[in-house]
């Protein structure tokens, strides 16, 4: 399994991949046309054919035995230049008088679009099949390798947005109290303009002035920056990285937006660059591999599991298979991370 | 019903102080500015009579409190107070409704919102107030005589009051006597319930509580239906009340009071019946048993500090002198040849509509 | 100036458009709902008529357009409009001047702090706009007939417009023909000077703009005093046009337009001057000579989408007849005998206050 | 040198140091009365009389030569529990019209009360006579080796507000552009006002409403999130140690508020438990010490410059002079932190 760039013969794959994503990943949506345009934006991106904050890089990991893909992710390199971007803030005011004694601060959404210009990823989708061998880690982590790499082309932070709480019948209860009050329209529909990059009206309707939340049922209030369960374990790895939540969550759901400054980014941190010496097929392979490696080039990233880490001195031994996965040979520059 | 021929309203003295207390203790329901507090209750006293004494040439932080006295019971059987201008000192702070229009050229709708904004902006008005009446009294002539008897004295003295008058009427409470708008709106901002700060809003101030309640403007949607149900409806007990001042000429305005979303009327002092239609008449004095019959009215003397009106027949002689009895005169404290304000009890027909003029 | 008497005021129809481009084009200062474009003009006639030519029962997206034709010239001289409802599709975005009390007790003091919140209030009433005339009529009775022929027609279809009606004057420009309120104000916002964005509103649409502006309420310290000073200011061309509309009973409201803080004077229509004083009137035909001198007066004819109006002697026969030249009633398209609706050319003297009824 | 609690008998000295302040440093006013109360608070916080979040811990830096106070700072365990905290947070608002093709942020100022319940260093002042020997780094990192071990009696995040900008002559662009509009006094006196706590005259008179900062004049403008010259060494010491400024400012005069994670600040994170060996005072003492040692009790906590780090095994040797100025002999604990 490696990660790679999208590519224009992804077309089909990613149409099939769209297919399986269903209800609530809207920025895949089964649309030949949609999917095609995006590829051709991704292309660009990587081939530097596209102003830096305007690209999103769009990933696949593929099965290069099958040629089957398993799954997708994304990195935007600046949200909201193009089309607004817009969060709650949920911020503390003060309610207090001397006279009567009284102190309390109220929490309070503010409408915001104070994260214009951070990165983001998003668009991780893993096909149930592949649910295995660390695939979801390979998909999410190997964003922060490509980043690390190419340092020089994103902002100072990045951020995650999360799916927020649904009943089991698919109910947001945050949307049911709030949204529903201002887009006279359900849920769905409102997730799937703002999936196709429609979202003018967002602003058009939204309520304007800061909402106290004392107003919101309670089942509304315990949705403010929780995550779906399903979710739950994508955050939490999110959160190993150091992205915390700040407050800011999504208009619709009330789901938490998780935000790092880039360089703070663990795997960032820790991740280093090393060189190739391909060594045959002789070396030992782990039964859960410990470290992921990522080639430096941006057209022809790759990125995969290898089975062992560095010597001290710099130097990884590859397996001929991985070298091939990779698409590297002895000498080349390699940048890996311990996870 | 007791008979209203004994009945005057004059500025409340030192000495009516416990009644007054009586009075604020059993109003329905109970009032912010009228607290059964004796402390604030006398503080109000002194203030009307500073009031009172004061050269006055436009409107201030003046209170004047007045006081409804049956002579035949020699009773203190009401009062009610006017406030200069009602935000002198502090805002006085209103919720006004406001309608927020959200079109989408994307989707190609337009969805109405309503709001309610913190306002200050009646805080100029001269406000009728803290009106409380003897609940034997209820529905006669009485009541109308304690209302309006103010709008007996700011049509003399004009320079006192500002062009526009306003009143608040207590908002709709539910049968536990809880304010259902207090639960939606300042209850998330104070723990205590509507009775307790109102009784703390009496003591202290209404605008220190205004000062934490939320700035930015509440969207109607997020209220209770409750709530909303009580936005600019007035208490029972204060129906009657309201269906008057409306026939006054008083119109429902955007504004509602930030405890209980009870009603605001307001008006221009020169569209109100009272103002425009009130006269002056000397007096002539003649037997009782003589007067003869006409429509009642009200009958005001020109004392300022000695304020009085009662209630008379609107008998004139043909050259348009007012018929009074001896003892109605010395209620009124005015001898024969003297003018008197005379203004018909009875009003058109009610008209209750929002104030079209406000947009 | 030129003799009014073969002035008429009537809907545009589509032949009128080359005239009506030529002068929205001579505006001073340019008018954003008078774009001298010509696909919005020939669209705004086409909305004319077919709002005339709809069953209407109350206000709604209805536009009617007129022109001011003269019969000796055989030009179109001058043109006006009535919006049935200002924000019927969109919202009409006004900026509504607020004071805020804001009250220290710690420090014992009271300070107050004006701004301006955009206020969307105006959307509901009828509204008179887009006048523009031949600056040879400037200061005649032809610029009267222009603006108040709207109001003669309202009289007669009251079912198509709100209860309220509302203008909105042409704001303060510097010399240079700046808004010193856009330089302080929507240029945060938006690259373009005042022109350029009067321009863009005429072609686009205002409220589009309106929504890049800011939502939150404006402190007035924090603009400059040449846009402060701009505040409900008209510019000296409209001055005239602001003085009959407030003689006529239009009052200053607390509004002004979001671009260039121009007043927005506004009134319920019972208490304007024209449609209180206008009356019915059967015409009788005499021949021009004999016809007595009397005051001047509008009249206009009965016909809904042939509707006329020109400016007539007020002369009258002892039933009650309206004495009319043939020519004149040729003018209106009416015969011996056929009702007209008239109303004196003469106004009462200015008051120019801000509503207290606002309040 | 080291730096310890202040002590009921640090009134004179204290006042002494007040004198010294001058105007600018508004939390010690020239007041007996207000010290003492002070001070008394200070001894009831470190000897654990006042609830954790109510505490404010008052250090002394004395010659322990001479007895002089050289210097003083504070830790706020939460600040805006008594009375409220205001901020302005600078915020980004979308303006955007699709019909229009326009799309701009602006940044917008919001009255915020969000670090309510954060803990702050704040009342640094170093005599001028003793800005030599790195006491000012001594007196401003004392206080993170206070927290690395106290580290349950603080919350989550730590904050500093900074000075903003002045003219030479005194005068705060910020100020008058924005809040003399507001507060109808000089910015002395509201200053003066809130270094003595009341505070209440600003919840009363401030805006309510977000403030666009387009509406100000670009000298105030300039302003924004910036410090006064003579701050910028300390903003600089507490950037080092991973403080950010994340769009917080003062009210008055625009100064920016940085902020951390506690547990991400460097000096707490680098901090390390050691074992002290007296070892006479025959070891070396370098010119320009380099590790920094505090003791592990609270109410007679103390911390100095020593001459040198601890050994691989964790053992740090001190010289006679340096374990009486700590008062620790062998054996005790010591946290240390090169610095």
């Amino acid at each position: 399994m490696r990660l790679r760039p999208i590519g224009h013969h992804d077309i089909d794959e990613l149409q099939a991949l769209a297919q399986e994503t269903g209800v609530g990943f809207t920025s895949l949506p089964n649309s030949r046309e949609f999917l095609a345009a995006k590829i051709a934006n991704a292309v660009a991106a990587f081939e530097g054919r596209v102003p830096e904050q305007e690209r999103l890089y769009f990933f696949v990991l593929e099965d290069e035995q099958s040629g089957e893909l398993a799954g997708c992710c994304a990195i935007e390199a600046e949200v909201g230049r193009e089309t607004p971007f817009y969060h709650y803030r949920v911020g503390k005011l003060a309610h207090s008088s001397v006279q009567l004694d009284l102190h309390r601060t109220i929490d309070t959404l503010f409408l915001s679009s104070d994260h214009t210009g951070d990165a983001e990823v998003a668009s991780l989708f893993l096909r149930p099949a592949y649910r295995r061998d660390r695939n979801g880690t390979l998909l999410s982590k190997a964003r922060w390798l490509f980043m690390a790499e190419f340092r020089e082309c994103f902002p100072a932070k990045v951020l995650a947005e999360m799916r927020g709480v649904f009943s089991p019948d698919g109910v947001s209860p945050f949307w049911e109290s709030l949204g529903s009050h201002f887009f006279p329209m359900e849920f769905k529909q409102a997730d799937q303009l703002t999936g196709l990059g429609q979202k003018s009206f967002i602003g058009e309707l939204m309520p304007k002035y800061p909402i106290y939340t004392p107003f919101l049922p309670q089942a509304a209030r315990e949705c403010i920056g929780q995550v779906h369960e399903h979710t739950r374990p994508a955050l939490e790895m999110l959160k190993k990285e150091g992205l915390r939540w700040e407050g800011y969550i999504d208009i619709f759901d009330g789901g938490p937006t998780v935000e790092a400054y880039i360089d703070d980014v663990r795997a960032i941190r820790h991740s280093s660059c090393v060189t190739v010496e391909v060594s045959g097929d002789s070396l030992a392979q782990p039964e859960r591999p410990g470290w992921m490696a990522a080639t430096t080039g941006m057209s022809d990233f790759r990125c995969s599991w290898i089975g062992r880490g560095p010597s001290e001195d710099g130097v990884i031994a590859l397996t001929t298979v991985e070298a091939e996965r990779l698409g590297v040979t002895s000498g080349d520059a390699l940048r890996v991370l311990e996870s | 019903m007791r008979s209203v021929g004994h009945l005057l309203v004059r500025p409340a003295q030192s000495g009516d102080l416990a009644a007054i207390e009586r009075l604020a203790g059993g109003s329905t329901p109970r009032l912010t500015n009228l607290p059964a507090h004796r402390d604030r209750l006398e503080e109000r006293i002194a203030r009307s009579n500073r009031s009172l004494a004061h050269n006055v040439d436009f409107p201030g932080d003046e209170l004047y409190t007045f006081v409804l006295e049956d002579r035949d019971l020699g009773e203190i059987v009401g009062t009610a107070s006017i406030r200069a201008q009602a935000g002198a000192q502090d805002a006085y702070y209103t919720y006004r409704q406001e309608t927020l229009i959200h079109a989408s050229q994307q989707l190609n709708l337009r969805h109405e919102v309503q709001t309610l904004s913190l306002s200050h902006e009646m805080s100029e008005v001269s406000l009728l107030c803290a009106l409380s009446l003897d609940s034997r009294y209820r529905g006669t002539s009485a009541a109308t005589l304690l209302r309006r008897a103010r709008l007996m004295f700011i049509a003399q003295y004009p320079e006192r009051f500002a062009e526009t008058l306003g009143v608040a009427f207590p908002g709709y409470l539910d049968e536990a006597g809880g304010s259902p708008f207090w639960d939606s709106v300042g209850r998330h901002f104070f723990e205590q319930g509507y009775h307790e700060i109102n009784l703390l809003a009496g003591v202290r101030s209404k605008s220190f509580i205004a000062e934490v309640m939320p700035q930015f403007p509440l969207y109607l949607p997020l209220l209770t239906p409750q709530a909303r149900a009580a936005i600019g409806r007035e208490h029972p007990a204060h129906e009657p009340a309201l269906q008057e001042m409306l026939a006054e000429g008083f119109v429902r305005s955007r504004h509602v009071d930030i405890f209980d979303a009870g009603p605001v009327v307001r008006a221009e002092r020169q569209r109100l019946h009272t103002l425009t239609h009130c006269g002056w008449h000397p007096v002539r004095i003649r037997p009782a048993a003589s007067l003869p019959d006409a429509e009642p009215a009200m009958v005001a003397n020109q004392q300022l500090a000695d304020f009085r009106c009662t209630v008379a027949r609107y008998a004139l002689t043909p050259t348009g002198q007012l018929l009074l009895s001896e003892e109605q005169a010395a209620l009124l404290g005015v001898e024969e040849g003297r003018a008197v304000l005379v203004a018909p009890l009875a009003l058109p027909n009610v008209e209750d509509a929002l104030d079209e003029g406000e947009l």
